[in-house]
């Protein structure tokens, strides 16, 4: 195991990013457009609208990381907060670099 | 001829290792002594079984020491209750002489070693005396035969605080011994005999008088400091560290036993169910006491850097499980006590003699001596973790059964507090023993030590561990003789008389 | 001690008679006042006063350590061993009567066998404590029994 | 021929004991063949069993079934059995024989405890997944993992307790052992409850898993995920089917782990929660207690056991070869270990539930089975939780420890037995996926369940595609939440914290207490009080060697004690 002190940019490059993200947006323009070609079960009601699963998936994901984003500070704490690391390791604290 | 032989059984299990004593004595040499120190054991091992299987059969074995009649003279008997706790000083006893030639020889001067063995089989006779003897005065002479040879063993341990502990021992058990004999003097001085079954029947018109009040008073304090109840158990500590291995596991595994049996003995047998637990308190003020042991014994012995005085202390809250067990005075809980009581006394006679393997090759028994010990000794090891895992009460080991059969009659007594007592206890257990094992298999050895910590203890030592350890196995496996054993035992203590 | 004259004289012509009083204890202690336990402590006690005027060495030249030892051992063996016995003899443990034809004599015999063995035991003991006591931090002889 | 197959001799937990001997015993070369071959032949031991009741054995007074074959307890065993030898196959480049023996002991324990039929026997087990696991643990060698393996171990037998203290109740009030439906309406039964609800990770009792797990070896946390929380959804289907309470505890367990895995930075402790989280389907499932509830819990049971212990695979090999799963100091792993990488990504999607991938069949009879019974509320927050799960552990996992940023490690392709292993297990789970049919077959009530309705597979994708177009505009803008070294607050909190404070805070008030009282005695100035405050001073309590005064006082006071109590 080695570790040279590169520092490629996230995500293999921006630009390589763009091409599964495409793909992703094409995914679900089709998925959308989906709505229109099957016939729907609903158990309930409110499951038949149009677009639910994707409004669920979609919402529930952006609520959540913010949710997670405001409990952060309230329960995050320093790696040995109960002071059980090994010795040797508790020091590695300062060093590593964290994201953004 | 041999009918004979049946019949002086029970003075024959007294006398071969009173007998035997002097013989070592006179042997001298090392080899010699161990060689009629086993003989002895070994017999009365034996002779300890067929009495079980006769008492099972019979009921009761009886016998007149001197041909005279019970009331008058001194009266051996053995039933149901006694048989076990019989079978188990016994038992024990031949085990440690399997164990003894070698930790003797490594922990006590040569020209010394004859002496351990003649006070060995002096403390043996004395204990099985307590148990089979039906006099209450002669009970209090064997308890002097026993512990006067304690003290002398504990003494011969070897560091310089052995004498300090033998002394403390000694006038604590002083005191202990003649609290008995106050209380014994004061049933004798209102009924004016000494035979427990006469006792018993003769006690009942007087009982209401101060003076046999008194008495039990002064005999169940006078025992509970022998049998190191919570707080009388001060003096245990530092005996069973300080006393050479031997001593520690022979002792731990029966004499704080006997004296429990005594006890109960007392309490059941000549005072009476009713007039002890009915008339009196006793059984709210032990079972009190035995709760408090549970939780500050265990407390006590998680911060222990000894092995030997963590298991020490581990004693103390086992001796608390067992009188709750006997307090109790139902048949369940009886029958629960005397179970742990069989157990524990297998349970801490196994550990022990681990630590005192370990202590063989290391000439130490702290925690911190004992790291990466699992590689280096991995048989003695695994037996101390097995030994530990019933010391928890772990399923498929004896002290399993015990902790089964004691929550059992505790709910049946309605005892919640003391459930929860108990459950607390076996979880702190699971932090002492888990502290030794993890020092024995997660631990690395310290670099400095290195040629004496390899290899394995003696054959005779690792024999007699794994006997013991066998024995918890075979119990936690399959319980249902001792259990019954157990549950006549109580049946016959809650019938009343002997 | 030694220039204590008239101790000294004292105690060699008084060591003698107090042996003969712990014989004379010992031997009527079954039908008198007396038995073994208080011969044996009579008859130390002879012992003991020797060694305190005569020092502890000639007490020891007197009666050996060793001998202590197998004194002991032997005391408490003619005990247990009459008690073996009258087992052997188709009685139960020390039930005298079987020793001999008659009863009586029987519980006489059993009685001054057992109380000698008594005496023996208790005479050395003693001893043995004086020597441990006496001696500590001058002498330390490998074979006493501690 | 085959009369030995009824007796307890012939169980399947016995012969894992007994591998677990072998281990021990001999010399590394064969351990393949009892690591793997000894579970594969157990396997084909319990399908040789007949059903019903058999293994009758007499034990302390009570008569004990120790094989109880049945549909249910049938596929459980199957599935520990199965993957102990997958795990066997793992961890073979192993050396340390602890650990084997270990596993195999927890194994052969679980499997026991799954076919026992009666609370005793189950409790025997039970127990002995506590003692054995607890190894796995300890074998890291560390101060920490012995802390957190004491803690640990507390907690299990605490459950393994409670379990006994609910049987003898249970025993004494309806007279019987026997392991079957058993209900709230007891003491027992809450009591059993609660032991089981303790494995099963309950909300607020569920703190162990993600404490512990993270904690053992690279082989220890695959064995530990596969099998204690998975014995007590069984024993929950066994023992609490139907039990509408059920239903609101699965609910919360569905959510709340998430929140605090999307926070989390070590990845396997990611997963642990995860986990927790995939045990609330099941719990409610087993709430509904309908037979295609039942049959989905079971079938989730099956696929979670496959796709988690391949999660935790990957993440063992990268914690072998890297030395760190922390997601702060992981990323573009792709390049050194691409094998890993698509194993991981292959469980990551079974673990979404992406159609032909095993949780699809399963998570989905749990969504009908909820919808059947018109529980609105339940199965919306069921379906918010799937969608959550696409992306923790479903992207999250994956991204941050293969591709994110290049952190510059070149380290070999995980060993081949790892590999191997880990291939074994992505390939069942898409077969489970895309055969549902033979796991169905298997399943304790008939299933006449389709998952692969067009609705379904349009539906579910729309969710998870949905679920990752956020996830890719939220880290683009920057808000998806950054790996920082730490750790976060969670009920472990009570007793690492704040109960070690209370006792603190009482034993300071007790010690002043006392100093205060020993102040008026030694005013007086009387030699017994002196003595009085020597005797009980300061200085270690209970642990020091007391005077023989302070013991002779003691007597005293005890004898005092009864006289006065007895006139």
């Amino acid at each position: 195991m080695s570790r040279p002190p590169v520092n490629t940019p996230r995500l293999l490059s921006e630009r390589a990013a763009r091409i599964p993200a495409a793909a992703l947006l094409a995914v679900c323009l089709m998925l959308v457009g989906a709505e229109f070609a099957y016939e729907k079960h609903p158990y309930f009601g409110f499951d038949g609208f149009f677009g639910f699963y994707a409004l669920v998936g979609f919402a529930t994901v952006i609520v959540a990381v913010l949710l997670a984003r405001l409990l952060r500070p309230m329960i995050g704490r320093h790696e040995n907060h109960y002071g059980e690391a090994d010795p040797g390791i508790a020091e590695l604290d300062s060093e590593g670099p964290t994201d953004e | 001829m041999i009918t004979h032989f049946f019949n002086q059984m029970p003075a024959l299990v007294v006398v071969v290792p009173m007998l035997a004593a002097p013989l070592v004595v006179l042997a001298h040499r090392q080899w010699a002594a161990w060689l009629i120190f086993v003989g002895a054991c070994w017999a009365i091992f034996g002779m300890a079984f067929l009495l079980f299987v006769e008492a099972k059969i019979a009921g009761q074995v009886s016998y007149a020491v001197g041909g005279w009649a019970p009331p008058f003279g001194i009266q051996l008997v053995i039933d149901p209750f006694n048989a076990l706790v019989l079978l188990l000083v016994t038992g024990v006893a031949a085990l440690t002489s399997l164990y003894a030639r070698a930790s003797i020889a490594a922990e006590i001067v040569a020209e010394r070693g004859y002496l351990v063995y003649a006070l060995l089989l002096l403390c043996i006779a004395g204990l099985v005396g307590i148990t089979i003897t039906g006099d209450a005065f002669n009970l209090f002479v064997f308890l002097e035969i026993s512990s006067l040879s304690s003290y002398a063993l504990i003494a011969m341990g070897p560091k310089r605080r052995a004498l300090l502990s033998a002394f403390q021992y000694l006038i604590m058990g002083t005191v202990g011994g003649t609290f008995l004999l106050i209380g014994i003097g004061l049933v004798f001085m209102m009924t004016g005999t000494l035979n427990m079954a006469d006792l018993a029947s003769r006690l009942p018109p007087v009982a209401d008088t101060h003076t046999v009040q008194a008495a039990l008073a002064f005999i169940v304090v006078g025992l509970s400091l022998k049998a190191a109840l919570f707080p009388l158990h001060v003096w245990l500590p530092n005996a069973y560290t300080y006393a050479p291995s031997v001593v520690s596991a022979f002792i731990s595994a029966t004499a704080t036993k006997v004296a429990v049996y005594a006890v109960f003995r007392f309490v059941f047998t000549v005072f009476g169910v009713d007039y002890a637990f009915g008339t009196l308190p006793l059984g709210e003020v032990l079972l009190v006491l035995s709760a408090i042991a549970m939780i500050a014994a265990s407390l006590a012995a998680i911060f222990q850097t000894d092995v030997k005085r963590l298991l020490a202390w581990s004693s103390i809250a086992q001796m608390g499980y067992i009188v709750a067990g006997f307090a109790l005075a139902t048949p369940d809980g009886i029958s629960a006590g005397l179970v742990h009581l069989l157990n524990h006394g297998l349970i801490k006679g196994a550990l022990f003699m681990a630590v005192g393997a370990l202590f063989w090759r290391l000439r130490g028994s702290s925690i911190n001596d004992l790291a990466g010990m699992g590689r280096a000794m991995p048989v003695t090891s695994a037996a101390f973790v097995v030994g530990g895992l019933s010391l928890i009460g772990v399923p498929a080991t004896a002290g399993f059964i015990s902790k089964w059969v004691l929550l059992s009659a505790l709910f049946e007594a309605h005892r919640y507090l003391l459930v929860a007592m108990l459950l607390l206890a076996s979880l702190l257990s699971i932090i002492y023993v888990g502290r030794v094992i993890e020092a024995l298999y997660f631990r690395a050895r310290p670099d400095d030590v290195t040629e004496h910590a390899h290899g394995e203890a003696p054959l005779g030592m690792q024999l007699a561990t794994w006997a013991l350890i066998a024995a918890n196995i075979a119990i936690g496996l399959h319980a249902t003789p001792e259990l019954g054993a157990a549950q006549r035992a109580a049946a016959g203590l809650m019938g009343g008389g002997t | 001690m030694r220039e204590h004259t008239v101790l000294r004289i004292v105690t060699q012509l008084v060591v003698a008679p107090i042996l003969i009083f712990a014989l004379y204890v010992q031997f009527h202690g079954e039908y008198s006042p007396g038995g073994g336990f208080q011969a044996g402590v009579i008859f130390a006690s002879a012992i003991v006063l020797y060694g305190l005027i005569f020092g502890v060495e000639a007490a020891r030249r007197a009666i050996p350590p060793t001998a202590l030892r197998i004194g002991a051992a032997l005391g408490l063996l003619v005990f247990g061993g009459t008690g073996v016995a009258t087992m052997l003899l188709g009685g139960n443990f020390l039930e005298y009567d079987v020793l001999l034809p008659k009863p009586e004599k029987g519980q006489h015999y059993g009685l001054i066998i057992i109380e000698l063995g008594v005496g023996i035991t208790v005479a050395s003991v003693m001893i043995a404590i004086f020597y441990v006591f006496a001696g500590r931090g001058r002498h330390r002889d490998e074979d006493e029994p501690a | 021929m085959s009369d030995w197959l009824g007796q307890a001799i012939a169980s399947p937990a016995l012969a894992l004991f007994f591998a677990a001997l072998l281990v021990a015993v001999t010399p590394r070369l064969l351990h393949g063949l009892w690591l793997v071959g000894v579970p594969a032949a157990a396997l084909a031991l319990l399908f040789a069993l007949p059903e019903g009741m058999h293994g009758t054995v007499s034990m302390f007074g009570h008569e004990l079934s120790t094989l109880r074959v049945d549909g249910l307890s049938r596929l459980w065993g199957a599935i520990f059995l199965l993957s102990a030898a997958l795990t066997g196959l793992y961890g073979l480049n192993v050396k340390d024989r602890l650990q084997h023996v270990a596993s195999l002991l927890y194994a052969g324990s679980a499997v026991g405890a799954v076919l026992a039929g009666d609370l005793v026997t189950l409790f025997l087990f039970w127990e002995g997944t506590a003692i054995s696991s607890v190894f796995l643990i300890w074998a890291r060698r560390t101060v920490r993992a012995h802390i957190v393996g004491v803690r640990y171990l507390i907690i299990q037998v605490i459950s393994g307790l409670l379990l006994m203290v609910g049987t003898i109740i249970h025993q004494r009030a309806t007279g019987s052992i026997a392991f079957n439906t058993l209900g709230l309406d007891s003491a027992g039964g809450w009591l059993i409850f609660l032991s089981f609800g303790i494995k099963a990770g309950f909300p607020l009792l569920h703190n162990w898993i993600q404490d512990a797990y993270p904690e053992a070896t690279v082989y220890g946390t695959v064995v530990l995920s596969i099998f204690t929380t998975k014995l007590a959804i069984y024993a929950l289907a066994r023992g609490f089917a139907g039990t509408d309470l059920l239903i609101p505890i699965g609910a919360v367990m569905t959510i709340f782990p998430l929140i605090f895995a999307l926070i989390e930075n070590d990845l396997r402790r990611v997963l642990a929660y995860c986990l927790n989280n995939q045990l609330g389907f099941m719990v409610v499932a087993i709430g509904i207690g309908t037979p295609l509830a039942l049959n989905g819990a079971a079938a989730h049971a099956v696929a979670h056991i496959l796709y988690k212990g391949l999660l935790f695979m990957t993440m063992g090999a990268v914690l072998y070869r890297v030395g760190t799963v922390k997601a702060s100091q992981l990323g573009g792993l792709y390049r050194s270990m691409p094998a890993t990488t698509v194993f991981c990504i292959v469980g990551a999607m079974a673990s979404s539930a992406v159609p032909l991938f095993s949780a699809f069949v399963s998570k989905s009879m749990i969504q009908g089975a909820l919808g059947y019974e018109h529980m609105a509320v339940v199965w919306v927050v069921l379906l918010v939780a799937a969608g959550l799960g696409a992306i923790v552990p479903g992207i999250k996992v994956p991204f941050f420890a293969f591709f994110h940023r290049d952190r510059g490690y070149r380290v070999k392709e995980a060993p081949f037995n790892m590999q191997l292993a880990m291939g074994a297990t992505a390939l069942l789970c898409i077969a489970v996926g895309v055969f549902p049919g033979a796991l169905y077959a298997l399943l304790p009530y008939e299933a006449t369940y389709n998952a692969y309705t067009l609705s379904h597979v349009i539906n579910q994708l729309q969710l998870l595609a949905f679920a990752a177009l956020a996830f890719v505009l939220l880290y683009a803008a920057r808000l998806f939440p950054a790996n920082v070294r730490g750790l976060n607050l969670d009920t472990d909190w009570a007793y690492r914290r704040a109960l070690p404070a209370l006792v603190e805070r009482f034993r300071q008030s007790s010690v002043s207490l006392r100093a205060r009282v020993m102040h008026v005695f030694s005013r007086n100035g009387s030699r017994a009080a002196d003595w009085l405050a020597s005797a009980f001073g300061l200085g270690g309590a209970m642990a020091r060697t007391w005077t023989t005064g302070v013991m002779l006082l003691w007597v005293i006071v005890l004898l005092a004690l009864y006289l006065v109590i007895y006139y």
